[in-house]
């Protein structure tokens, strides 16, 4: 309905394979972008801002590393907590041995370079599996992972309680990570990770790495009698995907719970985030964040709208319920619509395009 | 068992300890075997992968805890139980294999994900959250072998899946329906021509993987009280899976056994030195080994690719 | 109307355009094949099966179904190891050969059933046959910057230059599966004409299709050995077809070599009379 | 009406902002021209690769010159005839301006002609070359070749299965560039040189018109000619550089040659090509034009998918969509030409506009059109209504390959559907004692190509053309086309019968796929009818009407009562206009079967072939002049799809329609009601 697409036409491939061909597009993405930089953060309460848009960027993120995975090359991972550990304890680990002059982002990327690495030792056995056998090797990651971290006191600086605070630190005099950071400085930074990751991920999934991983998602064996390396092509999906998990954990621990400790980042984690790519979208960037907001939002809602009609639930009927409500929004995505939330965006988008007709 | 090993510190050379630690080990293994079994039912019918097979087990268990403490008696609560698991294998069958037929396995295996969650919120929700202890009358004396301390329970569950497997052998030999669910096994065009309708075979094994579910609930909950944990529990039917092959129940039997020796040894032997608590992760390292070695597992058909 | 001195000025050659003939176009041996035994388990697939394929050429393996013919292609690029025997590549002999090798060394393939990504534009799925010859590195491609944003328009251009031949510029940007059966061929096609083959596998290429797409399809073929000099093997089993397209024809029953030779050879072969031609096929 | 009275428009003034065409007085001088001054200026584009691929002016400037150094090499030389025939590309056009730098003659000639039918036109305008497109061209050419005695050289743009061919006179477009390169590396001023020969006189292409009757006639235009009447029209409509403009239209079609090429190069806007004829529509979409022009068919179709499209919708968008489309009927023709209305009715207007008329634009890929014509044939006036009420600017245009193509243009603001406007710029039109319309001014064409009798036939003395069309101009000064001349009947109590007339406003009805009228030297008009299938059929479905088949369908009386409302409102028209008031249709059947090419029953071309039809159908016409009749039977030979012919047996209903008393009181008997 609002777009005026004819005229728009295109007198070269590189402006017909820019991440947004449709100049309508483009204004409305970077019109999100800046609101996301310079409104929210004024406008937003402290509540909306740490208690919900922090957490549904940081997932966002981990979602993204999981969807490049699992949505674009095909390889299913149950073990998204213990790589996102994995960023969390290293960041950690770095932030508090490295010189005071390094920024506050080194320990974060050298967390996530560390799970990209412990991500390409599990990837190794999708060369001979794939499918569910793979999911059961990603377990054995999530297992084996947070029983590390918690074992291995080094981690932790052979901190005595084992769940030691995350470390302050700044850009520009402002703290930025730890407890004592604003919510404002932490979304902000938070928001800068998500920005340059997404654009990565959306260049990296339009260029020869992506096409390479769908091949293999879609058809391993066409894909290796092409030339597709399939290890290789696999194991780059798992290193980078680790590393966007690495991150978000490091972050999770840095920006949202101030601390860095194994619960956070149990099976219940791996699960969620796989649900926000599933309801989100597979095979999406956009997906990830649609997803991640419905996941984390939707148990906020399920506490809140019984109260609106008047109703009172007990706590633990309502998390029972949330249990019950994602079990069957996951079945209803896959049967109604196996590309989730993205791909309804799309649809929706494709329809405006094409208004009035219906198709 | 650990933490007495933990106290006392390990004798290596103690036979006997070695031959208790086995023992409960394949105890455990037997109840992993239970849970695995129903995997295995569900994957040679359908291909497809039952990730709820765990939470069956507890919201078995639920349910049948839920009916004893309403004041029935055990008989009644069970079939009220198995009841309820071939309700929800129509359910099931119905509401997501139905409309997933024809979709890629994976779809069906994360659509089986939603399926726990789903069962793990409704079980709780109606039966409540807190740990029930079950008891049915199954014997908790020890017997010593030699030095050995035997718990009678983990041979009263032994028995209980013998009898279990052997019923399960006479119902696919010898019964028409079992007969026919093994031949959707082998080609589902053939199982056609039996003359049963998939989705009739879909539910069929679906109930029985229930009843097998209600089986492993009831020995597991009476050991170690009805709870949440039962579920991630029986996520270690997995590992037991890789090992047996998905489509093998004798496999799934013996992978079962060797996880649960192998994971006690472990942790009695191994742990010691990695700081305990290797029992988490055990079996999936076991199981990820084998899949790099021999992906098909100690009893699976080596699948060839065609193109 | 002055027609004085147009004449031999027309006559002038403009081009080298216009005078290759079909029959110089046949050049040496590139490929062959060399005692190839290949067993499924007690299974024997091919027994002890050789040829060779020229440059230029056009040709093809014919047989009754389950006669070896696409474990034969499967054996040519690597996909299956066979248990003896060797493929001779350009100069160089592997045994096994491996996919990667062969992909890299300009053999690509088609599939009997249609191996597209399903989930990928037709756009997409032919510039994955690219792949190869992209250089750019994983940050280069993260940034789209230097050859990460250059090989993607270099190949572009390419690609698009395969979707004009074979005539799918409608469905350019259409997601794969949504096409039809006969479109999804000619894709398959376009993805394997993208890496610009020396050697072509065709496995079947018209499997499945009516007799007008068969028609298309065979000009497809005709079109691209003569276009680009590419050297083409094919598989069918519909022995008319083959015969009008191939320069030169194995044929295999039961995995084992029966005749080598011209269409017409092989079509006065007595024993390819006896055990192909005797028996009914569609 | 005056006989013989003569009609004019004043002439326009030069405009500033377009080149001096007395001083640029050949198309290569404007070449020249643009090049200097549009340099970076798109020219020409074309889908192709996926992209728009583009040329600057001075882009297309040194490959014209490239090119004519080639074509001169290969022996083109001033005077010689250049056929080109292919679908609209770059190169083709090229290759007109090319001829035109040498002195050469540009003969374009359809290009989905079968090799019998472009025999003719190259033989009569005896080329010497030919420019093609692809293989297809190609291979026509060669079968045909050795007729073509005087053929010498073919030149091919898609080298596409042409490769192998080793015919020595096959060249290909690169080859020739490559020769023109080393020509003008030896003579680097010899294609100026050439352009300087030429002369605003001089002949500058020879289009062939497709005569009803005989040999096509090839129609020698000067660039005098061509580019005058170019040139008034630009300013008349105020195009610039800055328009764009699809070509998709046969390159051997008068229009497409003032539009694509001779206003192209005089306004320097620029010309897109489409991938292939398949996808003209979505290469619309893309491009966007702000200049449009589509024979009424297009048009037709168009608006026939829209409702489809719609059909599909969700109610509630249906709903919007009628709400604000009915608005725009009401009061978007009168806001496009600027007359007053009311503020509410302009704002509900707006809002249509954003929800309904915007969109619908821009899937259409109309939005930015500023001008668009309609010519060819008559275009119905709820079809032309429909795209000026939702605001594109649609105009019919009357002209003719003698012409130049314009005579009468619709000017902005003074629109009327039933009109085909007033007199083009500089043209007079006088209107003979039988009807006939006549037309002078500077686009009239130099002569027949080696007919002069044909010349002679066309031309008065004075320098009118006869355009063969009856029609009449009315009091607001239009020009309104009844039908050919020759066709035009009269009914036994006098009145005029203009059976196409009575028939497109018939056909202007969705439901009516095709009508026949009857009535000359008869005492009232009566009607065959033919239904669209797809139209009433799906009125059908809506309303639970079951039927068996297309004959079944027509012989409903539910049918007949729809087409029956339709007759009467074409009556109800007719009445409203003096000269036809009374050839309204008095009785009417639904023809059993679909009139057919096949059978005989249409041209090629999906013209009516009257007699034909009134002879093989012959008691029906009969029962339609029988008061008595109320039905009739036929039976009739048909071939099915796959050429296997049958018999077809079939009894019709008669209706009695309406008529009304005219206006202007036109003496039409009073029908008796049914």
């Amino acid at each position: 309905m609002f777009y005026r697409e004819a005229g728009q036409f295109k007198t070269s491939y590189a402006a017909d394979q820019q991440l947004l061909p449709i100049p309508m597009d483009r204004v409305f993405v970077i019109a999100v972008v800046l609101i996301a930089i310079f409104v929210v953060p004024v406008v937003g309460s402290q509540y909306w801002l740490e208690s919900i848009l922090l957490p549904v960027l940081i997932l966002s993120i981990a979602a993204l590393g999981l969807n490049i995975l699992t949505g674009y090359c095909g390889q299913l991972s149950l073990g998204t907590g213990g790589f996102m550990a994995a960023g969390a304890y290293m960041s950690y680990k770095i932030a508090t041995n490295m010189p005071e002059f390094m920024p506050v982002w080194v320990p974060i990327l050298g967390g996530g370079l560390f799970a990209a690495s412990i991500g390409v030792i599990f990837g190794l056995p999708s060369l001979r599996i794939k499918g569910f056998y793979l999911a059961v090797a990603t377990l054995a990651a999530q297992f084996f992972l947070l029983w590390l971290f918690q074992k291995v006191p080094w981690f932790v600086n052979y901190s005595i309680s084992g769940v030691p605070s995350a470390p302050p630190e700044t850009i520009l005099g402002f703290y930025v990570t730890g407890a004592s950071a604003s919510p404002e400085a932490k979304y902000l930074f938070v928001l800068a990770f998500v920005i340059v990751l997404a654009l990565l991920a959306r260049n990296m999934v339009r260029s020869r790495i992506g096409r390479s991983w769908m091949a293999i998602r879609d058809m391993d064996i066409a894909a290796e009698l092409i030339g597709i390396k399939p290890l290789q092509t696999k194991l780059t999906a798992f290193a980078i995907s680790s590393f966007y998990c690495g991150v978000a954990g490091a972050l999770w621990s840095f920006c949202y719970i101030n601390t860095v400790e194994p619960t956070a980042f149990d099976i219940e984690r791996s699960f969620q985030v796989l649900f926000m790519i599933i309801v989100g979208g597979l095979g999406s960037v956009l997906g990830s964040f649609f997803g991640a907001a419905f996941i984390f939002l939707l148990p906020i809602l399920l506490n809140n709208v019984p109260g609106w009609f008047g109703l009172q639930l007990a706590t633990d009927v309502v998390s029972h319920l949330e249990f019950m409500v994602f079990g069957a929004a996951i079945i209803f995505f896959l049967i109604v619509e196996p590309h989730g939330l993205a791909r309804l965006w799309q649809i929706a988008k494709e329809k405006l395009r094409l208004w009035p007709f219906p198709h | 068992m650990e933490a007495f090993a933990g106290l006392f510190g390990i004798d290596p050379f103690d036979l006997w300890f070695f031959f208790e630690v086995l023992i409960g080990g394949l105890m455990s293994g037997v109840m992993y075997a239970l849970v695995a079994l129903g995997f295995v039912l569900i994957f040679k019918a359908s291909s497809v992968f039952n990730f709820s097979q765990g939470v069956m087990v507890l919201f078995a268990a639920l349910n049948f805890v839920g009916f004893i403490e309403l004041g029935l008696p055990i008989w009644a609560s069970f079939i009220l139980t198995m009841g309820v698991m071939i309700l929800l294998a129509f359910v099931v069958e119905r509401v997501v294999l139905r409309p997933l037929v024809n979709q890629p396995h994976i779809s069906l295996f994360m659509a089986t994900i939603g399926i726990a969650i789903f069962l793990e919120g409704f079980g709780e929700l109606i039966w409540g959250s807190n740990i029930k202890p079950l008891e049915v009358g199954i014997p908790d004396d020890v017997v010593f072998m030699g030095d050995a301390m035997i718990q009678q329970a983990d041979l009263f569950a032994a028995a209980v899946a013998s009898v279990l497997v052997l019923v399960l052998a006479l119902f696919f030999h010898y019964t028409r329906i079992g007969r026919a669910l093994r031949a959707v096994a082998d080609d589902h065009q053939a199982a056609l021509s039996v003359g049963i309708p998939l989705n009739t075979i879909w539910v069929i094994v679906w109930s029985v993987a229930g009843f097998v579910a209600l089986v492993a609930g009831i020995m597991w909950g009476s050991k170690l009280g009805v709870q949440f944990s039962l579920a991630i529990l029986a996520l270690k039917a997995l590992p037991v899976l890789i090992l047996g092959g998905f489509t093998s129940i004798p496999g799934a039997i013996i992978g079962g056994l060797i996880i649960g020796a192998g994971e006690k040894l472990a942790e009695v032997y191994v742990g010691q030195m990695l700081g305990g608590a290797i029992e988490e992760w055990f079996a999936y390292i076991v199981a990820l080994a084998f899949l790099v070695f021999r992906p098909q597992g100690l009893f699976g058909e080596k699948i060839i690719e065609r193109v | 109307m002055n027609d004085s001195g147009a004449a031999p000025a027309a006559e002038t050659p403009t081009a080298a355009a216009g005078t290759v003939g079909r029959p110089n176009r046949i050049g040496e041996v590139i490929l062959k094949a060399e005692n190839i035994t290949m067993r499924f388990g007690g299974v024997k697939a091919l027994s002890d099966v050789s040829f060779d394929v020229r440059r230029g050429e056009v040709r093809s393996i014919i047989g009754p179904n389950g006669a070896g013919k696409s474990s034969m292609l499967n054996v040519i690029n690597g996909f299956y190891q066979p248990q003896e025997g060797s493929i001779w590549y350009l100069g160089k002999s592997y045994s096994p050969m491996r996919p990667y090798i062969a992909a890299s060394n300009g053999i690509a393939r088609t599939f009997q059933n249609i191996a597209l990504f399903k989930g990928m534009s037709t756009l997409d799925n032919i510039m994955t046959g690219r792949i190869l010859k992209q250089k750019a590195t994983l940050a280069e491609q993260a940034l789209y910057i230097g050859r990460g944003r250059s090989e993607e328009i270099e190949h572009r251009e390419h690609v698009e230059r395969v979707i004009d031949f074979l005539e799918i510029q409608a469905v350019r940007k259409t997601p794969v599966g949504r096409l039809p059966y006969g479109l999804q061929k000619r894709v398959e096609l376009g993805r394997a004409l993208a890496a610009e083959p020396t050697l072509l596998l065709l496995d079947e290429p018209m499997a499945g299709m009516n007799l007008e797409e068969k028609e298309d399809m065979s000009r497809f073929i005709i079109d691209v050995n003569e276009y680009f000099g590419t050297t083409i093997a094919l598989i069918e089993h519909d022995m008319g077809v083959v015969m009008d397209l191939s320069d030169r024809v194995v044929v295999l029953d039961y995995g084992s070599k029966l005749a080598d030779g011209t269409p017409d050879e092989v079509r006065n072969n007595q024993a390819v009379i006896d055990a192909y031609l005797g028996v009914a096929h569609d | 009406m005056g006989a013989s009275s003569t009609h004019a428009a004043a002439d326009l003034p030069r405009a500033a902002h377009l080149p001096d065409i007395d001083r640029y007085d050949t198309f290569p001088k404007l070449l020249r021209y643009n090049a200097e001054h549009l340099g970076d200026r798109p020219a020409m584009r074309e889908k192709d690769l996926g992209i728009w691929q583009s040329w600057s002016w001075s882009e297309v400037k040194t490959e014209i010159y490239r090119y004519a150094a080639g074509m001169a090499a290969l022996g083109l030389q001033r005077g010689d005839r250049v056929a080109i025939i292919g679908d609209n590309r770059p190169r083709l056009y090229w290759t007109m301006c090319m001829a035109q730098a040498l002195g050469a003659v540009p003969v374009p000639v359809y290009q989905d002609s079968v090799a019998a039918e472009i025999l003719f036109p190259l033989e009569h305008s005896e080329v010497r070359f030919a420019v093609v497109e692809d293989q297809e061209q190609v291979d026509k050419l060669l079968s045909i070749k050795d007729k073509l005695p005087k053929l010498e050289t073919i030149v091919y743009d898609d080298e596409r299965g042409v490769r192998d061919y080793t015919h020595p006179f096959l060249h290909s477009y690169e080859a020739v560039l490559e020769e023109g390169d080393a020509k003008l590396a030896a003579e680097p001023g010899f294609v100026d040189a050439e352009i300087d020969k030429g002369q605003g006189s001089d002949v500058s292409i020879i289009p062939y018109t497709s005569g009803t009757t005989g040999n096509p006639k090839g129609v020698m235009l000067s660039f005098s000619n061509v580019m005058k009447a170019a040139y008034a029209g630009a300013q008349f409509e105020g195009l610039t550089a800055s328009d764009d403009c699809l070509a998709y239209l046969p390159m051997a079609w008068i229009g497409d040659h003032i539009f694509s090429y001779g206003q192209a190069y005089i306004c320097g806007f620029c010309v897109a090509c489409p991938e292939n004829s398949d996808t003209v529509l979505t290469d619309l979409r893309e491009l966007g034009p702000t200049y449009f022009f589509a024979p009424p068919r297009i048009f037709e179709n168009l608006l026939t998918t829209v409702m489809i499209r719609m059909e599909d919708a969700s109610a509630i968008k249906r709903r919007i969509f009628h709400y604000f489309i009915d608005h725009a009927q009401k009061v978007g023709v009168d806001i496009l030409n600027g007359r007053p209305t009311p503020f509410l009715d302009r704002l509900k207007y707006r809002l249509g506009e954003l929800l309904i008329y915007g969109p619908l634009k821009n899937v259409l890929g109309l939005t930015r059109v500023r001008v668009g014509y309609t010519a060819g044939e008559a275009i119905g006036p709820d079809i032309f209504d429909f795209y000026r009420s939702i605001g594109i600017n649609l105009k019919q245009l009357y002209g003719s390959t003698e012409a130049a193509v314009f005579v009468t243009i619709q000017p902005d603001g003074e629109v009327y559907p039933d009109t085909v406007g007033t007199p083009a710029p500089g043209v007079e039109i006088k209107i003979a004692e039988d009807g006939e319309v006549l037309f002078r001014g500077p686009g009239v064409f130099l002569e027949y190509f080696k007919s002069p009798e044909a010349t002679e036939k066309a031309k008065t003395p004075d320098g009118f053309v006869l355009t063969g069309d009856a029609g009449f101009i009315d009091e607001n000064g239009h020009l309104r086309i009844i039908d050919r001349a020759k066709d035009v009947g009269k009914l036994t109590h006098g009145g005029l019968f203009a059976p196409k007339y009575i028939e497109n406003k018939l056909k202007f009805f969705p439901n009516i796929k095709e009508a026949v009228a009857f009535g000359h030297e008869r005492d009232y008009c009566a009607a065959f009818i033919n239904i669209d299938l797809e139209a009433v059929g799906n009125w059908a479905e809506r309303n639970n009407l079951s039927y068996a088949s297309y004959q079944d369908l027509s012989s409903r009386r539910e049918v007949y009562d729809i087409v029956k409302a339709h007759v009467e409102q074409v009556n109800r028209d007719l009445s409203k206009e003096e000269m036809v008031a009374g050839s309204q249709i008095k009785r009417f059947l639904l023809l059993p079967k679909m009139l057919d090419a096949d059978d005989g029953e249409l041209t090629r071309t999906s013209k009516v072939r009257r007699g034909f039809i009134a002879d093989k159908y012959k008691p029906l016409i009969d029962a339609l002049y029988d008061p008595a009749a109320r039905e009739a039977s036929i039976s009739s030979e048909i071939t099915f799809e796959d050429g296997r012919k049958g018999v077809l047996e079939a009894t019709c209903l008669i209706y009695d329609a309406e008529t009304y008393e005219g206006a202007a009181g036109a003496a039409a008997p009073k029908a008796a009601a049914e």
